[in-house]
């Protein structure tokens, strides 16, 4: 089964998302572009800050460094140039997790795709200015050697390796967290097999056999923006 | 030319000056020349020769001094005593070895970068988002490259056989405590590239780790060590993961068409490099005995600049590394 | 089960330091002072390893090796590591209000392998104190004057702290502790001394730190007067630390503990005597660092070279 | 110290040079050795073992309550067995152990007692009260004698919470009205009597009146067993002064605590001695005639920094103020030594005085 | 940094003037709530309640701990109510700030200081072993009356929470995973709900529930925490304005109805749920013994 | 030790000799230090506290705290490692305190006049040296004492006490009776609430309850109470009067 | 330089004020000069008539002359931020030609008022056609400013944006002394344009 997407579940945030996959769900907020403090105030950029809230617990350690990994992938997607001397705040709120125990750093591999997809659907929604479209994929490489794409949570469990990888509509590499144990080959065939899921969810009339869901999303998110174009200049027509 | 003055008139700028004033067009200026070689007066693919110093540290268990150019951490390993009947929830038996470490959390990395090793980072702040997500790296990569056998960290106990249970029983052997070893990071100077420092130096300390003779003592029922050096054992590492860090400089930006943008790989970025650079690419190759080396870890963010191709060459200059360092560590 | 949510935390079950048993057949001494009352121990003091800081320096007294430290894993001598960066003249943060001086504020921290027992993350009062101790030794040097409205932050982190008392004994830490702080604020003093030279702030005269200790005399009852004690070689009854200026005979920065009764000046100028040899290293190495900076400069002047290759000589 | 100095350079040098007199003249008329008048009463709190308050005159005040505890003694971590414990060292101890204290001689532990300061407005790790606190603990513990006290038996001692109120904002440097204050709190504390044997769990007498004084008064041990008291004193040019006012430390050249307590030979030693970095230094240094921009704008305009700092540097702070440079000499501390520590000297003075309230 | 805006001058006169002809911006009755929806989770212990534009989620969890040494026949149960820029700009990131610590403590003596949760029922092995019940306030809207959500969600997550079952053999404790064994519910002695009353004109005009911008115009609240057999958990009135006694008392009626209708609502939400996911009639049966 | 909650009755008296409807000793001083813009020193049996005011000053570190205009009323409880059973110390950011404050804080800023001080701040420091109950309630009496020494404009007293009421909620009896003032003792037994009234005639402007009690137990408990304030105000009224007079014959001679 | 450069250390004495003028790194106690900084030794003999006795100064051997910004200094500095009433930006360099660089990151905060940025006609000066943010602006120290920054003054020709990126992030050059022109698209934006030296 594909991700769940929720557009726009809450009020006061200025853009926000719900991504659910078959791992993680995650709740993006986004407020920007707002006041900034003045130590994290940029003179020709808007400074990105993002916030992981784990289901349970108080973040730590691993949070920070999540959001460190999220706010590279989104600077690089964000025309931050566009708005200087401001702060675009990303609020991430995790809400479900595998039950399964897997290993710290696959589970923090797995989670990433969902984390990006939230907050960059989060981010459109916000109608912040956006260089380009990006989308991730997770990837498992079992023991056998055979590697998985959107792998299950018991996939995972057994795996020898995990690779989180993202692109955007270029076909530009802007993130790989890949951990286990694997030589070079099987990196290159594995990053091949993300990019094409990747680069699947961008085309329209992708094959469902590829399942992914993130493949729904590009279309989803292309007529919602002609529909908030339309709502913008709506009151032209009338007038 | 070559002391980077740019094209502009009347400017005759000092080096360092134009290195603070328009740090991307200076370092462009080095780099765009015929043969590249960056300010530092390293070639691209050229990493910093690290110099390391170990067991300097007397209340240490383990412990090393690391030098990478300007940037220099000690690390000090401080083993202390886990009791086993202190383990709220213990591990059921169920459990593959391997992941008893992680389970446990035997093994607890902390990097300290408020120790005024450079003017970006005050002193008596608590440790910042980067000083918290090199901590965490640390953690995961010790877990995940399964270098310590959990059996060295056992201390376990021949339990008498009871009158209740009949003759012939093998003697009951249990766990009493783990030994749980605190590494402490400490950078004093910063000038780049602190994850493969500090991960060298993790290394080199639990290489030359001395844990004390311990056992189990039923009367005081608690854990008694011999400080007798003849006693004690150094700790076995499986293998040495060496990590290898890649920065990537390019000239594109969002105002300029895609295929006017030109960049660079450079290795082991100093900290002036990582101030103008995007890309972050680090890969962390292992080499167990006699096997080829295989990839622990690849992470790459901050960017799109670095391709496919340009990861493979990246891993091809980090075995390099791995083969240099590696000498050095264990020479060391 | 208070977790700090900014670091990696100990197991939950928490953990303790190694007990440690000596088997009877293996005995251990207190080790005994080699050197005579007015000799100091070795120190190495170098500056300028930190080139992104204004200032920085480096000091050590190594440890003496004894016979045991090679077949006990617990040192029984002590030793001395401390680091110190400066930084600044620099602009004073934000909500600062104007100040017409160097607005100079020092910050000492021991590395939790410092000591014997483990040391926290965060300053316990001990530290914050030491670093008291070390701002008005050098309030006193500096020509505050010459810096408006700016602020200069001395760090120091001593990755290896000097030993209270000595490990064997059973009294050692029970005995009124704390003599191992005074060592280390005498080489806090000197060490931050270098820093300031090699960030050239304007000061009237360089500051060494002198220890001087009034101790029961090993030979016979009694006590003596002993310059840079080793706290696990005496038995101390009172100590006392000054950040001492030479050339206008002045101190900045004095504390004394115990009850040193009528000698109590000889002990104040004993630690003087001992201010001086530590002034001694302290000049050295100040000029071999200006030296190297002077051809440093003109040869960049000549040659246009990395400024990374000479520096780093800590 | 935080609280800046209010005072103009103008006011500073005038204080300044009336202090550096022979004798100096202060602002409020005392002589170099007095002390400011002030109110104080002990054992005004039901709850605590022993309590004290001191009202100073200009509205200062602090409280203190000494609280003793019954907490179990724990085997020091990282020490070593029994083995080692056998070749404990000398048991020299001081010249004048007296019978009843001697089987408690050397096994109170420092971390027995717990100082802690509570300033308005300031947070318990801001520089002032740690310092305060650390220069009152070292001063009490310096004579082995309180701490010792303290033991129990070997396996349990008396925890002493010594917490100081400071109830005003710190007009003055509060050193010697804590230390004052404390003083008269320890003297009025008293600790249950002990009825149980030996190692066993200690019980105690709860009738408040066999209960017995921490520092003992009874007998010959008089003499020796007062708290000792921490004086601030400030030197000004020549000139030596007790209990500084905040003016007068805003002038000073060197500030230093001293802590004395009674000896056996009913003289008093020093037990700690601290320099503390003077507010003087961070004051604002005046302009010197020659580089008043006003009154002769003609001249300064040409000048260049460099210039006008050679003017500041000559003028050497002759014609106005400037922040005291380098420390303090030798012969003046070993003179404020002495005048602390000589008979009827300015620490039997306060002693006595403080002797007196309790009756 | 970025502050809650102050409604304007126009805007707090016009709620008020309509106030006094009891009526509200959004034309509801004084003492009516928003519509109010209660939903769970996949796993156990979660509940999401929306009350207008307000949205509060809380999340139960549940680990081995050793138990506090003054308190060793007790588990630990906590409350944490981290409030994140999610809900609210005005919310810093790890700063906790008045209306977070206000909250907390509600929280804190409506559920914890009145028992709601057994906590005895906690304890594994006494001074030894015990579980830590963790509650997670996580408020993702904020449109007012952010205690009656919140407290009404953390109620229902507490009801909806299992806890993994253990076994004691001995010195021997096994904590089964949810896999092994049917996890188990918690102890819960009652189910308090707070709700808050808002008071305008010197106390003259009571009403329930208010909206964000009708808290930032009142002039003092009565918070009164109760369970439906009419027991006052708590009641907070911090200053504000003055109202008279007897108003009070007369609150605690009008509370006491909203209480019983709290605690329907989470009954028959639950209810559902179990039907959602009963298998073989296990909880079906614990469920009844839970009401006995 | 659990008391025997069947000795209450309009009956009999309170282990501590009182009668229900009793107050305990009420003590208190009016500008009891030089220092401060106003202080207090308030009893109320052996709970004991020292209040000191400063301000109207201008706002600490300062700018966009409070877009309002009127002053704000800040409050700082310190309370003393010695002042309860056994020592022990409460940090700064602990709820309970900060609630407490809040609570405080806020009761005064509608009595006081603060739109007289604009952009000012007027901070309230209270030093618990000995609690024995109703600790709330005698901050606050504290608190209108040196406010009053301090000379800032109010519409009327604050005057707070508690009252509880017999028999722990577990037992459902009706024949449950309120009682009036309880020292610490009967707070650890006894479902008790503080109630604080200002501006006569009952009208109540704090009133917290943190332990379960019958609803129908309420209305006896805060009656007793109401007239417990009153009790208080006139109290507090006298210790005014009484200082004022003082003063005043200070003047003349 | 030739031979070994005389080393002086703070607390040396280099004789008496009577025969020696103070210079830089220098301070007076008492009747003697003394060092204050640790650098090398410099004596230049007096020009004017009025003072016989040779300057001794001690230069500080990284070549920095002044470590701070003072009344007079020429500093150079990037452009933060700009309002129609002043141009706010930090101190990265001092000296005409950044002889000394400011080690800590952000630099001295500093602010260019609108009436300091050109001598004449300044009630005419736009700020926003003056600096950009981002520019590289050459100025003169002429107050130590408030608390937080320093005040600055472009009024001379030789002062004003060094260097400067077009809006289409190409290097410009100055082509007079009010524009700077793109590299590639030739475009031209204005500025106060610094006078090349």
């Amino acid at each position: 089964m594909g991700p769940e997407i929720i557009h726009h579940p809450l009020v006061r945030a200025d853009g926000s998302a719900t991504y659910s996959s078959s791992l993680f769900s995650v709740t993006a907020a986004v407020n920007g572009p707002i006041e900034v403090q003045r130590r994290d105030e940029l003179p020709e950029e808007a400074a990105i800050e993002v916030n992981i809230r784990p289901s349970s617990g108080v973040g730590g350690p691993r949070e920070r460094w999540l959001e460190s990994v999220v706010s590279g992938v989104l600077r690089s997607v964000l025309l931050v140039h566009m708005n200087p001397r401001t702060l675009i705040q990303i609020t991430l709120q995790v809400t479900k997790e595998p039950s399964l125990k897997l290993r710290r750093s696959v589970k923090d591999i797995a989670a990433l795709p969902s984390l990006l997809h939230a907050s960059f659907l989060a981010v459109a929604d916000g109608g912040l200015p956006l260089a380009t479209t990006m989308s991730a994929s997770l990837v498992a490489v079992a023991e056998t050697g055979e590697t998985v794409l959107e792998p299950s949570e018991k996939e995972l469990a057994k795996s020898r390796s995990a690779h989180a990888f993202s692109f955007n509509t270029h076909g530009d590499l802007l993130l790989d967290e890949s951990a286990g144990e694997f030589d070079s080959q099987m990196w290159e065939s594995v990053c091949q097999l993300a990019a094409k899921a990747c680069a699947d969810t961008v085309q329209r009339g992708e094959d469902e056999a590829m399942g992914n869901g993130a493949a729904e999303k590009l279309p989803w998110l292309r007529l919602e923006l002609e529909d908030r174009a339309r709502e913008g200049s709506a009151w032209r027509e009338t007038t | 030319m070559s002391n980077g003055v740019l094209t502009a008139p009347g400017l005759a700028f000092p080096r360092e000056t134009f290195a603070k004033l328009t740090p991307g067009p200076f370092l462009h200026t080095h780099l765009k020349q015929t043969k590249p070689l960056r300010p530092n007066g390293r070639t691209p693919e050229e990493f910093r020769q690290p110099i390391v110093n170990t067991g300097s540290l007397s209340h240490s268990n383990g412990s090393t001094v690391v030098r990478v150019g300007d940037t220099a951490v000690v690390c000090g390993v401080r083993a202390e005593v886990l009791l086993a009947s202190d383990i709220p929830n213990p591990p059921r038996d169920g459990m593959q070895d391997e992941e008893l470490i992680e389970e446990l959390g035997l093994l607890v990395p902390n990097l300290e970068l408020s120790t005024g090793c450079s003017p970006a980072n005050l002193p008596g702040n608590p440790p910042g988002t980067v000083a918290q997500s090199l901590s965490y790296r640390l953690l995961t990569l010790l877990h995940d490259s399964h270098i310590i056998n959990p059996a060295d960290l056992r201390i376990q106990y021949t339990e008498p056989p009871t009158e209740d249970d009949e003759t012939g029983y093998a003697p009951r052997i249990v766990t009493k405590a783990y030994w749980t070893l605190y590494l402490d990071i400490l950078c004093i100077a910063h000038d780049g590239n602190l994850f493969d420092a500090a991960w060298a130096a993790v290394m080199a300390a639990l290489r030359n780790t001395v844990l004390p003779k311990a056992w189990w003592d039923p009367d005081r029922e608690m854990i008694i060590c011999s400080p007798l050096v003849s006693e004690a054992t150094t700790l076995q590492l499986h293998s040495l993961p060496i990590a290898s860090t890649f920065a990537c400089f390019s000239t594109s930006s969002h105002l300029k068409q895609r295929k006017e943008a030109e960049s660079w790989i450079l290795a082991d970025p100093d900290s002036f490099e990582e101030e103008i650079c995007n890309d972050a690419l680090t890969i962390v190759l292992a080499r167990h005995q006699n096997a080829q080396t295989r990839i622990l870890r690849l992470s790459k963010t901050d960017g799109s600049q670095v391709n496919a191709e340009a990861v493979q060459g990246c891993v091809a200059l980090a075995e390099q590394k791995r083969a240099v360092w590696e000498s050095i560590l264990t020479g060391g | 089960m208070q977790a700090d949510r900014r670091r990696v935390n100990a197991p939950p079950g928490g953990t303790t330091p190694p007990v440690f048993a000596t088997p009877s057949n293996t005995p251990i001494a207190r080790p005994v002072r080699s050197r005579q009352p007015d000799e100091h121990r070795k120190i190495f003091l170098r500056t300028g390893f930190v080139p992104s800081a204004s200032g920085s320096a480096y000091y050590e007294i190594p440890p003496e090796t004894t016979s045991q430290s090679k077949t006990l894993l617990i040192p029984s001598s002590s030793s001395l590591k401390i680091t110190c960066t400066v930084h600044g003249p620099r602009p004073l943060p934000r909500n600062a209000a104007f100040s017409p001086n160097l607005l100079l504020s020092t910050h000492v921290k021991f590395a939790p392998f410092a000591t014997r027992s483990r040391k926290g993350y965060v300053r316990d009062s001990s530290e914050r104190d030491l670093g008291m101790h070390l701002e008005s030794a050098l309030r006193g040097v500096v020509i505050g004057e010459r810096w408006p409205k700016s602020g200069c932050e001395v760090v120091i982190t001593v990755l290896e702290g000097e030993e209270d008392g000595w490990w064997g004994d059973a009294q050692g830490a029970e005995k009124s502790g704390g003599w191992g702080m005074m060592g280390v604020l005498a080489g806090c003093i000197t060490v931050a001394s270098a820093a300031l030279m090699d960030a050239g702030i304007d000061c009237v005269d360089m500051v060494s730190g002198g220890v001087a200790a009034l101790a029961s005399d090993e030979r016979g009852n009694g006590t003596r007067i002993v310059l840079d004690p080793s706290p696990s070689e005496h038995d101390i009854k009172a100590a006392c630390v000054v950040g001492y200026l030479q050339s206008r005979d002045e101190i900045t920065e004095m504390w004394m503990k115990g009850n040193a009764g009528v000698q109590t000046e000889a002990l104040i100028d004993e630690a003087v005597k001992a201010a001086v040899m530590t002034r001694s290293v302290l000049g050295e190495a100040v000029k071999e660092s200006v030296e190297l900076k002077a051809n440093h400069t003109d040869r960049n002047v000549k040659e246009k070279g990395s400024a990374n290759d000479v520096t780093m000589t800590g | 110290m935080a609280n800046t100095i209010p005072l103009s350079p103008a006011e500073l040098s005038y204080l300044h040079t009336s202090l550096s007199q022979t004798p100096p003249i202060r602002p409020d008329g005392r002589s170099p050795t007095q002390f400011r008048p002030l109110v104080a009463e002990t054992d005004i709190l039901p709850s605590a073992n022993g309590s004290a308050r001191i009202c100073f005159a200009d509205g200062t005040e602090a409280i203190v309550g000494v609280k003793a505890e019954v907490e179990k003694s724990s085997a020091r971590p990282g020490a070593t067995t029994d083995d080692i414990f056998k070749n404990s060292r000398d048991q020299d101890g001081d010249v004048d152990v007296d019978r009843e204290e001697s089987d408690k001689e050397g096994k109170g532990r420092d971390e027995w007692l717990e100082i802690a300061i509570e300033i308005p407005g300031m947070r318990d790790d801001d520089s002032l009260p740690v310092f305060l606190s650390a220069m009152l603990t070292e001063a009490l513990l310096s004579d082995g004698g309180l701490k010792d006290r303290l033991w129990i038996n070997s396996r349990f001692h008396w925890r002493l919470y010594i917490d100081i109120l400071l109830l005003s904002q710190p007009r003055s440097y509060p050193l010697p009205l804590l230390s004052l204050t404390t003083h008269l709190a320890l003297i009025s504390t008293r600790i249950p009597a002990l009825i149980s044997e030996h190692d066993e769990d200690p019980l105690f007498n709860d009738d408040w009146e066999a209960s017995t004084f921490l520092y003992p008064r009874s007998g010959e041990l008089q003499a020796r067993s007062k708290p000792p008291v921490t004086l601030l004193v400030v030197s000004i040019g020549e000139a030596v002064l007790f209990d500084p006012s905040r003016d007068e430390l805003a002038v000073c050249d060197s500030a230093m605590a001293i802590s004395v307590a009674q000896s056996a030979g009913a003289g008093l030693k020093v037990v700690a001695l601290r320099m503390i970095d003077p507010p003087s230094r961070l004051t604002a240094g005046g302009v010197p005639q020659v580089l008043n921009s006003t009154s002769n704008p003609a001249a300064t305009a040409s000048l260049s920094p460099a210039e006008a700092l050679v003017l500041r540097e000559k003028d050497q702070g002759q014609t106005v103020w400037r922040p005291p440079r380098g420390g303090v000499r030798r012969a003046i501390i070993s003179r404020i030594i002495k005048m602390v520590v000589e008979n009827n000297g300015v620490g039997e003075e306060v002693i006595a005085g403080l002797a007196g309230v309790e009756a | 940094m970025p502050r809650e805006a102050d409604p304007s001058t126009n805007e707090q006169a016009f709620l008020l003037s309509a106030l006094r002809e009891n009526i509200r911006l959004d034309g509801r009755a004084l003492d009516a709530y928003r519509p109010i929806s209660l939903s769970f989770g996949e796993d156990y212990g979660t509940a999401d309640v929306r009350i207008g534009k307000t949205r509060v989620r809380a999340t139960i969890s549940a680990d081995v701990v050793t138990p506090f040494v003054d308190r060793k026949f007790d588990g630990v149960f906590t409350i944490s109510t981290e409030l994140s820029p999610m809900a609210s700009p005005a919310f810093e990131v790890g700063r906790q700030d008045q209306t977070e610590i206000l909250l907390s403590r509600i929280l804190e003596k409506t559920v914890r200081r009145s028992g709601a949760l057994d906590t005895e029922s906690l304890c594994i092995v006494a001074g030894q072993k015990c579980f830590h019940i963790r509650a997670d306030i996580h408020v993702m809207d904020h449109d007012g009356n952010l205690v009656d959500a919140s407290c009404l969600a953390l109620i229902a997550a507490l009801l909806h929470f299992r806890r993994p079952d253990v076994e004691i053999k001995g010195e021997e404790v096994t904590v089964f995973s949810v896999r092994e064994r049917e996890p188990v519910k918690l102890a819960m002695q009652h189910q308090p709900f707070c709700v808050t009353t808002s008071c305008y004109e010197e106390g003259t005009i009571l009403l329930h529930d208010a909206t964000l911008l009708e808290e930032q115009c009142r002039e003092g609240d009565v918070l009164i925490s109760m369970n439906k057999f009419g027991e006052i958990c708590q009641i907070a009135k911090y200053g504000g304005a003055p109202m008279d006694g007897l108003s009070i008392l007369t609150c605690t009626n009008t509370v006491l109805e909203r209480v019983k209708i709290f605690d329907q609502l989470v009954k028959d939400r639950i209810a559902e749920d179990e039907k959602r996911r009963d298998v073989g009639g296990l909880i079906a049966e614990l469920s009844a013994e839970n009401d006995r | 030790m659990p008391l025997d909650t069947s000795t209450y009755s309009l009956a009999h008296l309170r282990v501590d000799g009182r009668r229900w409807n009793e107050l305990r000793r009420v003590h208190g001083q009016i500008s009891t230090q030089a220092a401060a813009d106003g202080s207090s020193y308030f009893e109320m049996g052996n709970t004991k506290i020292i209040c000191t005011i400063a301000g109207p000053q201008e706002q600490r570190r300062g700018g966009n705290s409070g877009q309002s205009h009127d002053a704000k009323v800040e409050v700082e409880i310190g309370i003393a490692g010695f002042s309860g059973v056994d020592r022990k110390r409460r940090g700064r950011n602990d709820k309970r305190i900060q609630e407490m404050q809040h609570a405080i804080a806020s009761a005064f800023t509608h009595t006081l006049f603060t739109h007289l001080y604009p952009h000012s701040t007027i901070t309230i420091h209270l030093h618990v040296l000995s609690q024995d109950g109703a600790l709330l309630a005698a901050c606050i009496n504290a608190a209108t004492l040196a406010l009053i020494d301090a000379g800032i404009p109010m519409s009327d007293y604050t005057a707070a006490c508690t009252t509880g009421s017999t028999a722990s909620y577990a037992s459902n009896d009706e024949a449950a009776d309120p009682l009036l003032d309880l020292n610490s003792m009967e707070e650890q037994e006894l479902p008790f609430l503080t109630l604080g009234t200002s501006g006569g005639d009952d009208q109540v402007s704090l009133l917290i309850m943190e332990t379960r009690v019958q609803a129908t137990r309420l209305e006896a408990m805060v009656s007793v109470g109401l007239d417990g304030c009153r009790q208080i105000r006139s109290l507090l009224d006298g210790i005014v009067r009484a200082h004022g007079k003082k003063v005043l014959e200070a003047r003349v001679t | 330089m030739s031979g070994p450069i005389p080393l002086s250390l703070p607390g040396q004495i280099l004789g008496p004020t009577s025969a020696n003028a103070i210079g830089s790194g220098t301070h007076i106690h008492g009747t003697q000069l003394y060092s204050s900084v640790a650098g090398t030794l410099h004596s230049t003999p007096s020009t004017t008539k009025t003072v016989k006795q040779p300057t001794v100064s001690v230069q500080r051997p990284n070549g920095a002359g002044t470590l701070l910004p003072e009344v007079g200094t020429v500093v150079l500095g990037r452009i933060t931020r700009t309002n129609p009433r002043q141009a706010n930006l930090s101190i990265l360099a001092l000296g005409a030609q950044g002889e000394h660089v400011c080690r800590d990151g952000q630099g001295f905060p500093a602010i260019i008022r609108q009436q300091d940025i050109r001598a004449t006609e300044i009630d005419k000066v736009v700020v926003a056609q003056s600096f950009r943010v981002g520019d590289i602006v050459r100025a003169v120290v002429i107050s130590l400013g408030d608390e937080r920054s320093y005040y600055l003054s472009t009024a001379k020709n030789e002062l004003g944006v060094v260097m400067a990126v077009s809006e289409a992030g190409n290097a410009m050059f100055p082509v007079s002394w009010k524009e700077f022109q793109d590299g590639v698209s030739g475009a031209r934006e204005a500025r106060k344009v610094a006078k090349p030296v």
